[in-house]
C-alpha cells in the first residue's frame, strides 16, 4: 500500500531509455531475431502451405504449375451440408463457452476469496487433470456418462429414468466444458485476485448494496480478463477436436472432425479451406476483444494474492454459498475422470470396462515389465522439458520486446503473431509443420516435435510471463542499473528472478501442453518410441487394454505424491522463517 | 476538561464505540476501546503506525467486524448494520478510486445509488467538483491524476452524499505542505459547513492540531488519551503521549512541593514550576519541557521563568521559522526552540537558560525506552 | 516363384538391417505380430522390424509427396488407399520372384501388395439379450423382436452399414454395387433413432459393454476380443456380413525395400505363425492362402475369422466402387446423418 | 552568497548538469536547467508535485536521457554514459527492494556486480547493516520489514558500494515525523561520514531545511533560485519561492527610501524596515511577513520592531509550539504565529501588532496568483 504514495510512473523511466539506446536496440533486435525466424519457419510457413493448398484444385500445391481456385472457399459459404457443420461448431463453442464461464466465474470467485493455501490446494485440483492425458479423460467420461455409468445409475436409483448422454450433443457439450474448464478458472482467478478490495469496501462506503457492488464495480475490474478468458476458451473450444471425435456422434460432426476426415479421404482443398475460415474467424474475434478491453490478458499462472482475498474477511454469505456450490460441481467435472482412472485399471477383464471385474494389479506390473510404457513416458517427459524451456525462452524475448514498445500497432502485431498458434486448427497446423520438416529434414526428430509443440507451447507461456512481467516493478530493473549491473544482469538477476513464480508456471503449462498433445505428435514423430498420448491413442483404435488407465492412475498418485512433498516442504520452510511483520510495499 | 463545547446538539453523526476490540490470529489489533466522538466533531485519531487507527476507523465504518464491543451512530446500535446502510463517508488512505470511471462518475457514484434525479445529480456534481477545485478534470479517468488530484477526488466522492459521518483514513497522506494545508482547511469548512462529524486518521501532528475539536492518541490497539489538542500538548497522560506530540526534553526530576495548580521540582540546583499531574504522588517524576519553552537569559530568569543554569552550544541550525539549537547543561543533553532573528549562538558558546515557569508538565516516571 | 522355404530365399539374398514398419493398425494388434510372425521373421533373417504407429494413411502420402520415405514396409488400411498410392506412383512392385503370391487366393494381392487384417463387419448381439438369435441383416430393423439401441459405425465404408441397410431391403447380395446409397439411407431413416454411433475399436465393445446397445454391426476381431477377453457373451453370424481387407506395400522409394520383400515373403510361408497370430487376433495374415480352413484354428477363435466356409455366405466389399465414389458416398451419409 | 562555504576540495562527486531538458510529448517536464551540486555538498530539490524533481534526478543518474543539454560528473560528460558506469547510488522513493532478495543479500547486490571479494564483501555489508542499525534483519525478506526498516536497507543499498553521487528521491515521504527526523539525521551523518555528494529530492520543508548545505527551488521544470536555506527564505527570490517556503503574509507596499542593506517602505501608515531585492528598482513592491516575525506589542514599537498598526483578532489556535491567530488589520489579513504561552488573545480583541525591523523580505510585485 506504501507504493500508492509515489507520485511519478515507475514505468516511465526504462522505456524512454531504451528508446534512444543504440546499442540496447542491437540487443534487442538480436535476440527477437531467433524467435522471429522460428516463428517464420514454424509457424507461417505451415499455414502458408495450408493457404496454398486451400487455394489449389486438388488439394496438393505444386510449385512447378501453380493453379488457383476459390472453389473450396466458395464451397464453405454455399454448400447447406457445411453450412450446417460449420453452424454446429459455432454452437457447440458458443454453447461451451457460455456453460464454461457460468461454472468458471463462481468457481474461480470462491476461490478467490479464500486463504491462500486454501485457494492454492484448490488450483492444484484444478490443475490436475491436465496431467492426465485428455483422451485417458474423455474415454473415462464415456463410461462415466454410459448406461451402466454412476450418472444413469444414479438417475435411475432415484427413478428419475434413463439419463443417457454418451453420444448425444449432451455429451460432447460435457466434456468440451470439461476440457476448457481449467483455463477458464484460471484466467479469471488471476483477474480475480488482482482487483483491489478496497475499491469493493469503497462502493460499499458510498451506499453501494453488494448487488450492485458486484455489476458496477467489481464487474468492470475484471472485464478484460474475463474477456480475454472467454476469447480463449471460445477459441480452443472451436478449434478442439478430440471432444466430438471421441464423444461425439457422427451426427455431431464439427468443422475440426470433418477436417480430419476430408483428409483422411484426401480433399486437401476443403479441409485446408475450413481451416483457414476457422483461423480467420478467430483472428476476427480476437482482434474485437483487443479492441473492446484494450489488451488480451490470460494472467494464467501463479500470481500473487493481493487484493479481494488479502483484504477481505472470507464470510458465508448466499452468493458464497452458491460460488461454493458451482466450485465443487467444477471440482467434480473435473476430479471426477481423474478419479476414474483407478477403478478401470483394477479390472480382470483384457480390455477396459466399467464397471471393473474382478481385482487385479497385474495391469500395473506390466507398466513397469514392458517397454511399451516406460520408453513414451521417458520420451513425454524429453519433449515436454525441451517445449517447456523453449517455450519460456521464447515468451522472455517476447514479452520483453512487448513492453519495451511504444507504438500499439507493434504491440498488436507481436501479441497477434504469438498467439496464432493457438488459434489455428491443430491437424491443419501439423500438416503444415509436417510439410516443412520434411523440407528440412526434421521429421522423426525429437527437436523437429519440441519445435512444434513450443510452437503451440508458447503462446500460453507468453500470456502468462507478459503478465508478470507487466505486473511487476520496472524500478527494480533500474535500481539494479543504479547499483552498477549491466542491462543483461539486471535483467536476469532482477527481472526473471523476481518472476519465477510465473516462470515456473509458464513452464509447467508448456510442459503439459506438450505432455498432452496428439495430433502434432502423430505426424511429427517417426520409429518405435512416441510420447505418451500417441501411445494412448494407439491403444484406441485397437481396444484399451488396462494399462492405459494404470499408467494414468500411476501419473495421477506420482503428481498428488509430489504436491504432497512441496506442500510439506513449504510448511516446513515457513515455520523456519519468522512470520512477516509487515505489509510488503 | 472541556468536551462540552463543542458539542452542537442540532448536529447528526454522534459515533460511540463501546468496548469494541479485534483479533488478528488471536493478537488483538484493537484492544477492546471505547470513543465516544459528539456529533458535528471534528475528531482526530493520532498514532504510530500500527497503532489500530484504520482498524477502529474501518469498524466504524462497518469494514471490519469487530470481535468484541458495539458500534453506535446517532444512538442506534449499528454493529451489525452493513456498511452500506450506515450513510457514512470514507476517504481511503490509497484513495480507492474506481479506474473505470471518470472523475465525474467517481463523484456520481453515491448519488446514483441513492437515486439522486438526473439534473439534481449533475448539479452536485458540479458542486463538488468546483469544491475540490478539479475543475475541468471531471472527464479524466483516475489513472491521469496526480496523486493529489486523485485525493481531492476522493474527497468529493465521499461527500457528495453529504453523509452524516465522515471518515478519514490519512487521507493528505501523499500531499505537499500547501496543498495539504488548503485541503485540510477546506475539509474542515465543508464538514463543518454540512454539519457532519468528522473522524479523522493522520500521523501528522499539525494536521491534528490545526483541523480537529479533540483528539486521540493511539498506541498498540488503544486510546491512551483523549482531549483537546492543547490540553494532550500541555499535559500529556504519560511519556508515549509527551514525546508522540512535539518534541521533548525529558530530564528525571524530585517534586519538591505541591501548591494547588503548580508543582515545584528540583532537578540539581535548579527549581521548575510545573503542571503537576494527578498520577504523579510520590517524589520521583519526569519533567517535559518542550523545546520551545526554553529561552536564553541573562543571569537573572525574568519575570515568568525560572532559571535551569548554564549551558554549552552544541549546534545550531536554522530551521526556518525557528532555530534549532542543542544545548548541553550538567551532562544532559537539550533542544531548544530559539527565535531565528535572535542573535544565533555559535557552538561552544556558554549561555544561561531559564525556562517557562508554570508550564512545563509532569509524568509519571517511567523506564525510559528508546525515542 | 524361386525358393521352397523362406531359409533358402534368405539366404540367397543377404538382407540386414532393420524394417521400419508403418503401422496404422495400433496396440495390441502389433503386440501379436511382433510376438509372431515378425518375431520368426527376425529369428530366422536378423532382420529387426521396428513398430511406427501413425494414425492414418495421411503422413505417408505426405512423405511420399516430399520423396522422404523412411519406411520399408506398409499397413494401408484400405485397399483403396493402396491403390491410390499406386497410381501415384508411391509403391513398389511386389518381387514375385521373391514374394511367392501363387500361394494367395487369387484377388487378395495385387502388383503392388498382399491384402492382409481382413476385417469382418458382422451381425453380433448380447447372447443373454434375446431368446431367438437373430440370423440376417433384416433382424437389425426388427425392433420388435429384437428390441434394444443398435450399434453402428459413424463411417459407413468400414461399418457395413449402407449394405445392411440395402440387404435389409431386400437387394440381393450380388446387386450390392454399385450401391443405391439414396435407398440405404432411407432404410436407414427407418431406424434413426435406436441407432448408437461408435467411433473406435475401444468403443464398440463398451458399448455392448456398458448397455449402450444390444445388437449391431461389429468387427469381427473386436466381438471376438468382447467375448475372450472380457467374457461378454457377445454372438454373431457371418451371413450378410461383409469384410474387407487392408494391404502391405512396400513404398517406392523407402530404405532395406529388399527385406522387405523377404519378410512378405517369409510372412506367406509361415503358416504356424499365421495361426499364432490369428489365434489371437482373428484378421488372418495374409488375407487368404490357399488352404487355410478355419478349422485349422483353436476353436475358441473359429467363429470369427473370415476365412474358408465361415464368409460361404458373407459378402466381400468392393473396393473399386469404393475407391471411385467415397467421396460422394461419405458426403451423403454425412449429409444423412447430420439432419 | 556564500555558495562557497561549503566546498571540499577533496570530495569527488561533483555534479553539472548544463541546459538540461526534456519533453513529454512536446510539452517539457524539466526546461533547460542548469544546475551545479558541488563536491561533497548536501543538496537538496525542493518544489511542489510536478514540477520535474523526480525528472532531474534521473537524468542525473542516467535513468532518463534528455531531450537537450548535457551531464557532467567530476568535469566528465556523462551524458551519454549509461547509469550502470556512473557510478552514483539511487535510493528510489517506493525502496525498489528486490524482494526475492534477503536483506543482506540487497546489500550485497552492487558489491557482487562489482566483483568485491567475498570476505571483503561480508565485512562491507555487515558494516552497511550496522550503519542503517538493521542488525540481527539481515535475513528477513523486504517483504517481511517494517515500511521505515526497507527504506534504511534502500540506504544500504545505495551507500554499500560508496558511490561518489548519492541520489535520493524523497526517502523519507512515507514514513512518521519522529522516524523521519532519525533516518534524515542518518543520511546526513553517512553522507558525511562516506564524503558523498548527496542530491536529495523531498518536498518537506522541514527536512530541506534541517538536512541541507544549499537547496534549490524548482517549479514548472526549473529551478528558481538556489542557494542556502536560510538565504532562501529569509530572502526570497520571487513570490512562488516566498510562498512555497513556510507561511507568508503578502502586502503591497511603496518603497519610500533605500539606504544600504535596508529599504524603508510604507504600508499606509506604517513604515517598515526591509531586506531590499535587487530586481525592485521602482517604487511598487511586495512585502512577505512570515507569521513569526509579527508579535503583539503595545503602544510604541519596542527595540527592534516596527509598528504595524491596530489590528483585531479574527481567530487563534492552538498549535503545540506556537499559537496560530489571524488579524485582520486595516482589511488585510495577517497571519502571526505567537508564543503559545503568552496569554491567548481572543477572537474580538483589538492589539496592536509589530513586526521585526530589517527582517521582511521584500519581492518585485505580482499579479498575486490564489494561493
Ligand atoms: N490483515 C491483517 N492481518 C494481520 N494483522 C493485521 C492485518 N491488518 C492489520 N494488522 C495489524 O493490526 C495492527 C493495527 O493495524 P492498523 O492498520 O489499524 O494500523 P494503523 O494505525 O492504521 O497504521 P498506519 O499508520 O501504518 O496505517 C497492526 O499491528 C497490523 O500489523
Ligand atoms: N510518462 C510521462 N508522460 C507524460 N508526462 C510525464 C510523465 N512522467 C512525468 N511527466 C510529467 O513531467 C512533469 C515532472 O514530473 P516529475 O515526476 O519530475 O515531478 P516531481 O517533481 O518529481 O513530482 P512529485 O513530487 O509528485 O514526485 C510532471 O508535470 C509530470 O506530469
Ligand atoms: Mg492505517
Ligand atoms: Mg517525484
Amino acid at each position: 500500500m506504501a507504493a500508492q504514495q509515489m507520485t511519478t510512473p515507475i514505468a516511465v523511466p526504462a522505456r524512454s531509455v531504451r528508446r534512444s539506446r543504440a546499442g540496447a536496440a542491437a540487443v534487442r533486435i538480436a535476440l527477437l531475431a531467433p524467435v522471429i525466424i522460428f516463428y517464420l519457419i514454424f509457424f507461417v510457413w505451415p499455414i502458408l502451405t495450408v493457404v496454398l493448398r486451400s487455394l489449389s484444385e486438388d488439394g496438393r500445391f505444386d510449385l512447378a504449375s501453380p493453379t488457383f481456385s476459390l472453389d473450396a472457399y466458395l464451397q464453405l459459404f454455399q454448400d447447406d451440408f457445411l453450412l450446417r457443420v460449420e453452424w454446429r461448431t459455432l454452437l457447440l463453442a458458443v454453447n461451451s463457452t457460455i456453460i464454461t464461464v457460468l461454472l468458471a466465474f463462481p468457481t474461480a470467485y470462491f476461490i478467490s476469496r479464500l486463504k491462500r493455501r486454501t485457494a492454492t490446494l484448490l488450483l492444484l485440483l484444478i490443475l490436475v487433470p491436465f496431467w492426465i492425458s485428455i483422451v485417458v479423460r474423455l474415454f473415462a467420461v464415456t463410461s462415466i456418462l454410459s448406461p451402466n455409468g454412476p450418472i444413469n445409475q444414479l438417475s435411475l436409483l432415484l427413478g428419475l429414468g434413463e439419463f443417457n448422454l454418451l453420444y448425444t450433443p449432451a455429451g460432447t457439450l460435457v466434456g468440451t466444458v470439461m476440457y476448457l474448464l481449467p483455463y477458464m478458472v484460471l484466467v479469471l482467478y488471476a483477474g480475480m485476485v488482482a482487483v483491489d478490495g478496497n475499491l469493493l469496501l469503497a462502493a460499499r462506503t458510498l451506499g453501494a448494496s453488494p448487488t450492485r457492488t458486484f455489476f458496477s464495480v467489481y464487474l468492470p475490474m475484471i472485464r478484460s480478463s474475463l474477456m480475454s478468458g472467454t476469447l480463449l476458451i471460445f477459441i480452443l473450444g472451436l478449434g478442439f477436436f478430440l471432444v466430438p471425435a471421441i464423444l461425439g456422434g457422427p451426427a455431431e460432426q464439427t468443422i475440426s472432425v470433418y477436417i480430419q476426415q476430408q483428409i483422411d479421404i484426401f480433399q486437401w482443398a476443403v479441409a485446408s479451406a475450413m481451416g483457414i475460415l476457422l483461423l480467420i474467424a478467430t483472428l476476427i474475434c480476437y482482434v474485437g476483444v483487443v479492441r473492446v478491453t484494450g489488451e488480451f490478458k490470460t494472467g494464467v499462472g501463479p500470481v500473487q494474492v493481493k487484493g479481494v482475498s488479502g483484504d477481505q474477511p472470507f464470510r458465508w454469505s448466499a452468493p458464497m454459498v452458491a460460488s461454493a456450490v458451482v466450485a465443487f460441481v467444477t471440482i467434480t467435472i473435473l476430479v471426477l475422470p481423474v478419479l476414474f482412472v483407478f477403478p478401470l485399471s483394477i479390472g480382470e477383464t483384457g480390455t477396459v470396462v466399467f464397471p471393473p471385474r474382478g481385482f487385479t494389479l497385474q495391469w500395473y506390473a506390466q507398466v513397469f515389465t514392458t517397454a511399451t510404457w516406460l520408453g513414451p513416458i521417458g520420451q513425454s517427459l524429453v519433449v515436454g522439458l525441451g517445449t517447456g524451456i523453449l517455450s519460456v525462452a521464447i515468451a522472455l524475448v517476447l514479452a520483453r520486446a512487448m513492453l519495451s514498445m511504444t507504438s500499439t500497432a507493434g504491440k498488436a502485431i507481436v501479441s497477434g503473431l504469438a498467439f496464432a498458434p493457438l488459434i489455428t486448427p491443430a491437424i491443419l497446423l501439423a500438416i503444415g509443420e509436417y510439410d516443412v520438416q520434411l523440407r528440412l529434414g526434421m521429421t522423426g526428430t525429437i527437436i523437429g516435435l519440441i519445435l512444434a509443440h513450443t510452437v503451440i507451447a508458447a503462446p500460453l507461456a507468453f500470456a502468462i510471463i507478459l503478465a508478470a512481467m507487466s505486473g511487476a516493478d520496472r524500478g527494480l530493473e533500474a535500481a539494479a542499473w543504479t547499483l552498477g549491473a549491466s542491462r543483461t544482469r539486471a535483467f536476469w538477476t532482477v527481472v526473471v528472478r523476481g518472476i519465477i513464480p510465473s516462470i515456473v508456471g509458464a513452464f509447467v503449462i508448456s510442459f503439459v501442453t506438450s505432455w498432452d498433445e496428439v495430433v502434432l505428435a502423430l505426424f511429427l514423430q517417426t520409429g518405435p518410441t512416441k510420447t505418451l498420448p500417441v501411445t494412448i491413442y494407439k491403444y484406441l483404435e485397437s481396444g484399451i487394454v488396462p494399462t492405459v488407465p494404470a499408467v494414468a492412475s500411476l501419473l495421477v498418485t506420482a503428481v498428488i505424491v509430489i504436491l504432497a512433498i512441496r506442500g510439506v516442504v513449504s510448511a516446513i520452510r515457513r515455520k523456519n522463517t519468522p512470520p512477516s511483520t509487515q505489509e510488503s510495499s | 476538561m472541556s468536551d462540552t463545547t463543542t458539542i452542537r446538539s442540532t448536529s447528526r453523526g454522534e459515533v460511540t464505540a463501546t468496548a469494541v476490540g479485534l483479533d488478528y490470529n488471536g493478537k488483538p489489533a484493537l484492544d477492546d476501546t471505547d470513543l465516544r466522538v459528539h456529533a458535528g466533531e471534528f475528531f482526530t485519531l493520532l498514532g504510530p503506525s500500527g497503532s489500530g487507527k484504520t482498524t477502529l476507523l474501518r469498524i466504524i465504518a462497518g469494514l471490519l467486524d469487530p470481535t468484541r464491543g458495539r458500534v453506535d451512530i446517532d444512538g442506534e446500535d449499528v454493529t451489525h448494520v452493513p456498511t452500506q446502510r450506515r450513510d457514512i463517508g470514507f476517504v481511503f488512505q490509497n484513495y480507492a478510486l474506481f479506474p473505470h470511471l471518470t472523475v465525474a462518475q467517481n463523484i456520481e457514484f453515491g448519488l446514483k445509488v441513492r437515486r439522486v434525479e438526473g439534473a439534481a445529480r449533475q448539479r452536485r456534481v458540479a458542486e463538488m467538483i468546483e469544491l475540490v477545485a478539479l475543475g475541468g478534470l471531471g472527464d479524466r479517468h483516475p489513472g491521469q491524476l496526480s496523486g493529489g488530484q486523485q485525493q481531492r477526488v476522493a474527497l468529493a466522492r465521499a461527500l457528495a452524499q453529504g453523509p452524516r459521518v465522515l471518515l478519514l483514513d490519512e487521507p493528505l497522506g501523499a500531499l505537499d505542505r500547501a496543498l495539504r494545508q488548503d485541503l485540510g482547511a477546506e475539509v474542515r469548512r465543508i464538514q463543518r459547513e454540512s454539519d457532519t462529524t468528522a473522524i479523522y486518521v493522520t500521523h501528522d501532528q499539525d494536521e491534528a492540531f490545526i483541523l480537529s475539536d479533540r483528539m486521540g492518541v493511539m498506541r498498540d490497539g488503544q486510546i491512551c488519551q483523549i482531549g483537546r489538542p492543547e490540553d494532550i500538548y500541555r499535559s500529556p497522560a504519560d511519556l508515549f503521549v509527551a514525546k508522540f506530540l512535539g518534541q521533548a526534553n525529558l530530564i528525571d526530576v524530585t517534586v519538591v512541593e505541591r501548591s494547588g495548580d503548580l508543582a515545584t521540582v528540583a532537578w540539581g540546583e535548579a527549581r521548575i514550576t510545573t503542571r503537576p499531574h494527578s498520577a504523579v504522588a510520590g517524589p520521583e517524576a519526569t519533567c517535559v519541557i518542550r523545546p520551545e519553552q526554553i529561552r536564553v537569559c541573562g543571569g537573572e530568569a525574568p519575570a515568568g521563568y525560572d532559571r535551569l543554569g548554564r549551558a554549552r552550544v552544541i549546534s545550531s541550525r536554522f530551521l526556518g521559522q525557528r532555530q534549532s539549537v542543542r544545548f548541553e547543561l550538567a551532562g544532559t543533553e537539550l533542544a531548544a526552540d530559539l527565535d531565528p532573528y535572535d542573535a544565533v549562538p555559535r557552538a561552544g558558546d556558554v549561555v544561561s537558560l531559564c525556562v517557562r515557569a508554570g508550564e512545563v508538565a509532569l509524568i509519571p516516571r517511567e523506564k525510559t525506552s528508546e525515542a | 516363384s524361386s525358393s521352397a522355404t523362406p531359409e533358402a530365399s534368405g539366404d540367397a539374398q543377404e538382407i540386414s538391417g532393420d524394417i521400419l514398419f508403418y503401422d496404422t493398425s495400433g496396440g495390441t494388434v502389433w503386440e501379436q505380430l511382433d510376438a509372431t510372425l515378425f518375431g520368426d521373421f527376425t529369428a530366422d533373417t536378423g532382420v529387426t522390424v521396428t513398430d511406427d504407429y501413425n494414425e492414418a494413411a495421411t503422413k505417408f502420402f505426405g512423405a511420399a509427396e516430399a520423396g522422404q520415405v523412411p519406411w520399408s514396409l506398409l499397413f494401408l488400411p484400405t485397399v483403396n488407399d493402396a491403390a491410390t498410392a499406386a497410381e501415384q506412383g508411391f509403391l513398389a512392385e511386389i518381387d514375385t520372384s521373391i514374394v511367392p503370391v501363387d500361394k494367395l487366393v487369387e484377388g487378395t494381392y495385387s502388383d503392388h501388395g498382399i491384402e492382409v487384417g481382413t476385417f469382418g463387419m458382422v451381425l453380433a448381439w448380447d447372447g443373454e439379450a434375446y431368446d431367438t438369435a437373430p440370423s440376417t441383416m433384416a433382424d437389425l430393423w426388427d425392433l420388435e423382436t429384437f428390441p434394444g439401441k443398435r450399434c453402428f459405425f459413424n463411417n459407413p465404408q468400414y461399418g457395413w452399414t449402407l449394405e445392411a441397410a440395402l440387404l435389409a431391403d431386400g437387394v440381393a447380395p450380388d446387386e450390392l454395387y454399385p450401391l443405391d446409397v439414396e435407398r440405404a439411407l432411407a432404410k436407414l431413416d427407418e431406424i434413426k433413432g435406436d441407432i448408437t454411433w461408435w467411433t473406435s475399436g475401444a468403443q464398440s465393445i463398451e458399448s455392448f459393454e456398458n448397455g449402450s446397445c444390444d445388437i449391431g454391426i461389429l468387427w469381427a476381431n473386436r466381438a471376438n476380443s468382447a467375448l475372450a477377453d472380457n467374457g461378454f457373451p457377445m454372438e454373431i453370424t457371418w451371413d450378410e456380413g461383409g469384410y474387407s481387407n487392408s494391404v502391405w506395400s512396400i513404398p517406392a522409394d523407402g530404405p532395406n525395400v529388399a527385406a522387405a520383400q523377404q519378410l512378405l515373403a517369409h510372412v506367406i510361408e509361415n503358416k504356424d505363425g499365421q495361426i499364432a497370430f490369428a489365434s489371437k487376433i482373428p484378421t488372418p495374415i495374409p488375407a487368404s492362402v490357399i488352404g487355410v480352413e478355419p478349422s485349422d484354428f483353436p476353436e475358441e477363435v473359429q467363429p470369427f475369422l473370415p476365412v474358408g466356409s465361415n464368409i460361404d455366405n458373407a459378402i466381400r466389399q468392393d473396393t473399386d466402387y469404393y475407391a471411385e465414389n467415397l467421396d460422394e458416398v461419405l458426403d451423403a451419409f454425412n449429409r444423412w446423418v447430420g439432419q
